[in-house]
């Protein structure tokens, strides 16, 4: 019964890379509707983490759950399939391609036309291209205010631009599950500020899980309702932001700059 | 058994030549990561540039052989100076096509000079041949079976060892690191086309002086591929190993299993063998594996 | 580039190529310039050398000069068919002189039912050659199959027990062989086949097939492939032990460059020679040096000479309509149709000692061979012209 | 592409009456220049195929011509031992090319790149030694013929209506690709070509997918073949090599990789380009005595061809042709301006 209620459960995940241990019998429980950060320094282990999540990486040991269903024999395909959702560290867009067919291959999975009626492209596919528009239009575009940029190749947007679109193709399958890679590194002040505003509309507004890792702590402290810690591939600390501010073991790692700031 | 034994010593000692080309292709592609489908027609005009200075010109053999690896290593540089540095970052499929174009410039131009006949290829080694278990191996044999040892053997040290040979490790594995490190990539680049024309020269002359001298000679820069692969594109004793492996194969599949299947299938054993490899071993026996990051 | 594209198009619509005009008898020869067998293609500027010789020395016949139009068709059976088109809608020539057997095949409805146009084929393959069926089909000399048969005999007459085929994994090797094979040629002989070696056209090394042939020792190898890679098979067979003199090639390794290239590792080497050599001492030679003198000759052969004599052939049929005529062109389907009746009727026709008498009743203009062996580094001949039956 | 927008239907019908008035345009010519435009058309459906697996998915393929080869073998089989009508048999041999094509895919599922390409030879080597030695079914290296079906009492292979049955099927061709391609596995092949793990991670079947393409291309390839097959009416190996396999991938190169147009430019341009360099080279004559110097610079010029547009203008012919679209209809609106302006 205690499962149902948790989104995502990692059970003591261990990741190797050849002598190097990048993850440690880690193990976390994300519960459903909040916004869980996970914080650390640099090479934590917080980014393989989640490239374990969507499969990127095969874990040497320990399992995934997600909605009570062990997803870590999955390829990452299936693993978007299931409602598992992500942005990238340093964006994986296609670069050649436009912000709409970017974001229009967030929803690959929800299309249902083969390539033969694609071919013929007549009432189904047809039908079926132009919803997709109208409803990306309606449900993603305004909402991160990129419809003015929608025909523009991603590869000539600023980098602030890009990190919306990447969050964009994220939105688009409206997963239930949703990881940030750290979506505010690199980005000025009021550009910051509009991406916390977004995060905290997307848990209201859609309720959806977010799993967030980010090294900025104003923005950690405002959105998350739980955080944990990892240092050298290990959880070192988990629970309530203001708690976790307070762990001593915390301070230590982040000694220099503490959280009075945020 | 007898027979056994014969197939072997034929194999390998042709598959000394394949190794020799394909060194030369590994060597590029370990210093600038591009696949060089032009390493046969490297070889084609090499031999009937030596060709033409020793029964045309009259030049010496020493000499002509001496002035012909010159004109190899220019060529070699005009290719990577003209050509493919304006290709650098470009995608591997444009790489490997343009020097396809290149195959198809240097075939014409032979075939513009030299016509496309068959030329007899002067002798350069001594006419005796070594009596090896039935077989009567022509010194030519030999000498490509000690080439392709000796050039192993010196670029395994010239890697390991030499400046210049860390450099273009170097400058293979982070073009932008190498340069920041101080390392002329261009200089680098330059060296290795220049050297790996010579050695492409050399095994064509070989080749020539083995079979007649033909423009269908640079058909050897496809068969290397089974070579490489099987060696793994970035390991020079695998390419070597390689040659030799192909080579063994060849002659095996000719005398013993041609007869069951029909047709000539020797001339595809070796990529079965390529296919069955890359099933099994995505990067070749002695290839080095590369990992994806995100 | 725009520009350079347009051009493209304008010129290959515009000035897609020399027509004929009044009083030109345009002549289509196409062979393989470029491509495997090149070493043989002498016999295609043969043809195009001896118009022009024509032209010069008695300017043309009966006052029309020939237009020879040399094009290539790189032993490629769809560049064979467009060079064809070319030839005969462009071109608008009166006769063809065509290469490769494949070729030929693909074109035997445009020849006999489009386009009714008079073919000599260079290749001697048995599969073109039915006066009913192609009837505009032409060759002039043995089938492959005839000379399988012809140097099968001659072994037999040396005493020869078992034989072997070579060959390369391509139509002018493979298929003659099977033919002679399904004839029961061999048997029929009394010789029993140990092996029909296949090998790739384009293989450099033939060690591995010349090891079976050590192992098997026929008597006799029969190699139905060009001079390139005889070359790779006698080699090799030096390499392995295997004496040249077991080896009998087809008319196309008539070839002074094996020697040349071979040595003494070619000595006793055989081959089959259905027409002069280049340099033999017969009217048809004094043509050729004639026109020597003025012209540089691309290919100093016997397929050079085979070429003349098929220039001679198309000469001689041409005047003889003309002669018909009274020295005005018709009409050039009809033409084209007198060409190949004349063609029929030539009888015992003298190509100044450049080949047997032809007669060309069965569409074959001679089936006769002899057979010529490397000795002290040359061919000379060991037999007189066996024919066969 | 902008033509096939309907304000634009006028063009169909330019585009019709061209293509109806056209052979009635070449006077003594018309067999010949057909010919070409027949094959050039065939080239286009070729090409168009490989220009999805390699413009569109970036996998190099060095076996389209075996493919190709597997679809004139199906007709070819299908039409003389079966003696089925074309209406079935170029179908057919899309469908069975497609399935050697899947087969021929599935090392793509650990391989990628220069890897991949060099599977794709040893594709092409081996069909070539199958079509040479099934002897049973292909005949070997005599190859099979098949005497073409008539069409009101004409053979098909006769180049006025094989013309007018050809040309529309490469039109169809053209079009479909451009159909797929703005369909959700049009920007399936192009993520994967972009970035093949991000696509894999945000939900696509990248294995899946890459076969679907090979399906596709290689059913392409097939009724290329098929078509090839109808027209020179004889098959055999040696028409279906690697050197054919490149002339593609340079049609798809010269034309531009990644475009809906490419390979119609491209098939044109590499079908023509021959027959100019034979028309200049005859004008050269008398300085080239030796005959063969036409094959050689027909090599040199289609090397050069391949190298410069590779380095130059990597995008190929189409981008060239709507840079001058751009410049004219720039061109025309500042002349309307200036109009405008008395």
């Amino acid at each position: 019964m205690e499962i149902a209620q948790h989104h995502l459960e990692v059970h003591n995940l261990s990741l190797y890379f050849g002598g190097v241990q990048a993850l440690n019998r880690v193990d976390l429980k994300v519960k459903k509707g909040i916004v869980f950060s996970l914080i650390g320094p640099n090479g934590a282990g917080k980014t393989s983490l989640i490239n374990c999540i969507s499969k990127f990486y095969i874990p040497h040991e320990g399992k995934i759950i997600f909605n009570g269903r062990e997803i870590t024999p999955l390829r990452p395909y299936e693993v978007a399939r299931c409602g598992i959702s992500r942005t990238f560290q340093n964006i994986e867009l296609f670069k050649g391609m436009t912000v709409l067919d970017n974001i229009k291959l967030g929803r690959h999975n929800h299309l249902r036309s083969g390539p033969l009626a694609g071919m013929i492209y007549w009432g189904k596919a047809k039908r079926e291209e132009e919803e997709l528009e109208t409803f990306l239009d309606r449900e993603i575009l305004d909402f991160l205010g990129l419809t003015p940029i929608k025909h523009r190749v991603v590869a000539t947007l600023p980098y602030g631009l890009q990190k919306r679109v990447d969050l964009a193709r994220a939105l688009s399958p409206k997963p239930e599950f949703l990881i940030l890679d750290e979506p505010v590194a690199g980005m000025n002040r009021e550009e910051r500020q509009d991406m916390m505003k977004h995060i905290l509309e997307i848990k209201t507004v859609w309720g959806l899980t977010i799993f967030l890792i980010e090294h900025d702590m104003e923005v950690v402290m405002n959105v998350s309702d739980s955080i944990a810690v990892m240092n050298f591939g290990e959880k070192i600390a988990e629970g309530k932001p203001e708690a976790v501010k307070k762990n001593p073991e915390v301070i230590r790692i982040y000694l220099g700059h503490s959280f009075t700031e945020g | 058994m007898e027979l056994l034994v014969q197939v072997m010593i034929a194999g390998i000692t042709i598959g000394s030549i394949y190794s020799l080309i394909a060194i030369g292709v590994v060597l590029i592609f370990k210093s600038s990561g591009v696949i060089n489908f032009a390493q046969g027609s490297m070889a084609m005009i090499g031999a009937f540039i030596a060709y033409s200075f020793v029964t045309q010109l009259g030049v010496p053999i020493v000499f002509s052989l001496l002035i012909t690896f010159l004109i190899a290593a220019a060529i070699g540089i005009v290719i990577e100076r003209f050509v493919l540095r304006y290709l650098t970052g470009a995608s591997l499929l444009s790489i490997i096509i343009v020097t396809l174009g290149i195959t198809f410039i240097m075939d014409g131009g032979a075939l513009a000079v030299w016509g496309s006949s068959n030329f007899t290829f002067p002798k350069l080694f001594p006419a005796f041949s070594l009596e090896l278990g039935g077989i009567k191996v022509p010194s030519v044999y030999l000498w490509s079976f000690i080439t392709a040892m000796v050039l192993l053997v010196i670029f395994l040290l010239f890697f390991k060892y030499s400046k210049m040979g860390l450099a273009m490790r170097a400058s293979a594995d982070n073009q932008k690191v190498a340069i920041a490190l101080g390392i002329s990539s261009r200089k680098v680049l330059s060296l290795t086309w220049i050297i790996a024309s010579i050695v492409a020269t050399g095994g064509g002359i070989l080749l020539a002086s083995i079979s007649a001298l033909h423009v269908n000679l640079s058909y050897i820069g496809l068969i290397v591929f089974p070579v490489i692969i099987i060696g793994g594109l970035d390991s020079i004793a695998g390419a070597t190993v390689g040659g030799l492996i192909v080579g063994v194969l060849e002659a095996i599949s000719g005398v013993y299993i041609a007869p069951h299947l029909g047709g000539a299938f020797q001339q595809v054993a070796a990529y079965l063998l390529l296919l069955i490899i890359l099933m099994v071993k995505p990067y070749g026996l002695f290839g080095a594996k590369t990992i994806e990051r995100l | 580039m725009k520009k350079l594209f347009r051009f493209l198009v304008l010129v290959s619509l515009g000035l897609v190529a020399i027509s004929a005009h009044a009083g030109e008898i345009p002549v289509g020869i196409y062979g393989t310039l470029t491509g495997t067998d090149v070493d043989v293609n002498g016999m295609s500027y043969g043809p195009k050398d001896y118009l022009t010789y024509v032209n010069e020395k008695f300017g043309g016949v009966m006052g029309h000069k020939y237009v020879p139009i040399l094009l290539d068709g790189k032993n490629s059976i769809p560049e064979e068919v467009k060079v064809f088109k070319r030839l005969v809608d462009v071109d608008k020539v009166v006769v063809v002189n065509g290469w490769s057997t494949g070729g030929t095949k693909a074109l035997r409805d445009q020849i006999n039912i489009l386009v009714k146009i008079p073919f000599q084929a260079q290749s001697f393959s048995i599969d073109v050659l039915d006066p009913v069926k192609y009837p505009y089909i032409f060759l002039m000399g043995p089938t492959y199959e005839d000379q399988v048969l012809i140097a099968l005999e001659w072994a037999k007459q040396k005493g020869a027990k078992t034989i072997a085929f070579l060959h390369a994994d391509i139509e002018y090797g493979r298929a003659p062989v099977r033919n002679a094979m399904e004839q029961k040629i061999p048997e029929k002989l009394g010789l029993k086949v140990l092996a029909d070696i296949e090998y790739a056209g384009v293989s450099l090394d033939l060690t591995p097939q010349l090891l079976r042939i050590k192992e098997l020792n026929p008597d006799y190898v029969y190699i139905q492939d060009s001079a390139g890679n005889t070359i790779k098979i006698l080699r090799d067979a030096a390499k392995v032990g295997v004496p040249a003199s077991k080896f009998f090639g087809n008319n196309y390794n008539f070839q002074h460059i094996i020697p040349g290239t071979l040595g003494k590792d070619a000595e006793g080497f055989k081959a089959l020679q259905v027409n002069a050599d280049w340099g033999a001492n017969i009217p048809m030679m004094k043509e050729i040096e004639e026109f020597a003198k003025k012209h540089e000759i691309a290919k100093k052969d016997a397929y050079y000479t085979k070429g003349w004599a098929q220039g001679k052939i198309i000469h001689e049929v041409v005047s003889r309509v003309l002669k018909k005529t009274g020295g005005k062109i018709p009409e050039i389907g009809q033409f084209r149709t007198m060409i190949r009746d004349e063609w029929v009727n030539l009888e015992n026709f003298d190509t100044g000692g450049g080949t047997p008498p032809l007669t060309y009743k069965n569409h074959q203009g001679h089936s006769e061979a002899r057979i010529v062996e490397i000795k002290g580094g040359k061919f000379v001949t060991i037999s007189d012209w066996i024919k066969t039956q | 592409m902008k033509c096939f927008k309907t304000r634009h239907c006028a063009y169909y019908f330019i585009f019709v009456g061209i293509f109806l008035l056209f052979p009635f345009s070449l006077f003594k010519y018309t067999n010949y220049v057909l010919f070409l435009v027949n094959m050039g058309a065939i080239g286009v459906i070729g090409a168009s195929g490989l220009n999805i697996l390699k413009g569109y998915t970036g996998v190099i393929s060095l076996s389209q011509a075996a493919f190709m080869g597997v679809g004139a073998y199906t007709v070819a089989i299908l039409s003389t031992k079966e003696g089925l009508p074309f209406w079935i048999n170029l179908p057919a041999a899309g469908a069975i090319t497609a399935i050697v094509g899947v087969v021929a895919g599935t090392p793509s599922l650990r391989l990628k790149g220069f890897y991949l390409a060099m599977a794709t030879l040893a594709t092409q080597f081996l069909l070539e030694y199958v079509f040479k030695n099934w002897e049973s079914m292909t005949r070997g290296v005599q190859g099979l013929f098949i005497t073409p079906p008539q069409i009101f009492r004409v053979h098909m292979n006769n180049d006025w209506v094989f013309y007018f049955f050809v040309v529309p099927l490469a039109f169809v061709a053209v079009l479909c690709t451009r159909n797929l391609l703005r369909t959700k596995v049009g920007r399936a092949f192009t993520a994967i070509r972009d970035r093949d793990i991000a696509a894999e991670l945000i939900g696509i079947n990248v294995f899946k997918y890459k076969l679907i393409s090979f399906a596709i291309s290689s059913f392409y390839a097939g009724v290329a073949g098929g078509l090839w097959c109808y027209y020179m009416t004889i098959i055999n190996p040696e028409a279906f090599t690697l050197l054919v396999s490149i002339d593609y991938i340079a049609m798809v190169i010269v034309g531009g990789m990644g475009t809906i147009m490419g390979p119609v430019y491209g098939a044109i341009f590499i079908i023509l380009l021959p027959e100019f360099i034979q028309r200049v080279m005859e004008v050269l004559q008398p300085i080239f005595r030796m005959t063969y110097t036409f094959e050689a610079f027909k090599h040199i010029v289609f090397g050069f061809t391949i190298v410069i547009f590779l380095m130059f203008e990597p995008k190929g012919l189409s981008e060239i042709f709507s840079r001058m679209g751009r410049r004219i209809a720039k061109w025309r609106r500042k002349e309307v301006r200036e109009k405008g302006g008395y």
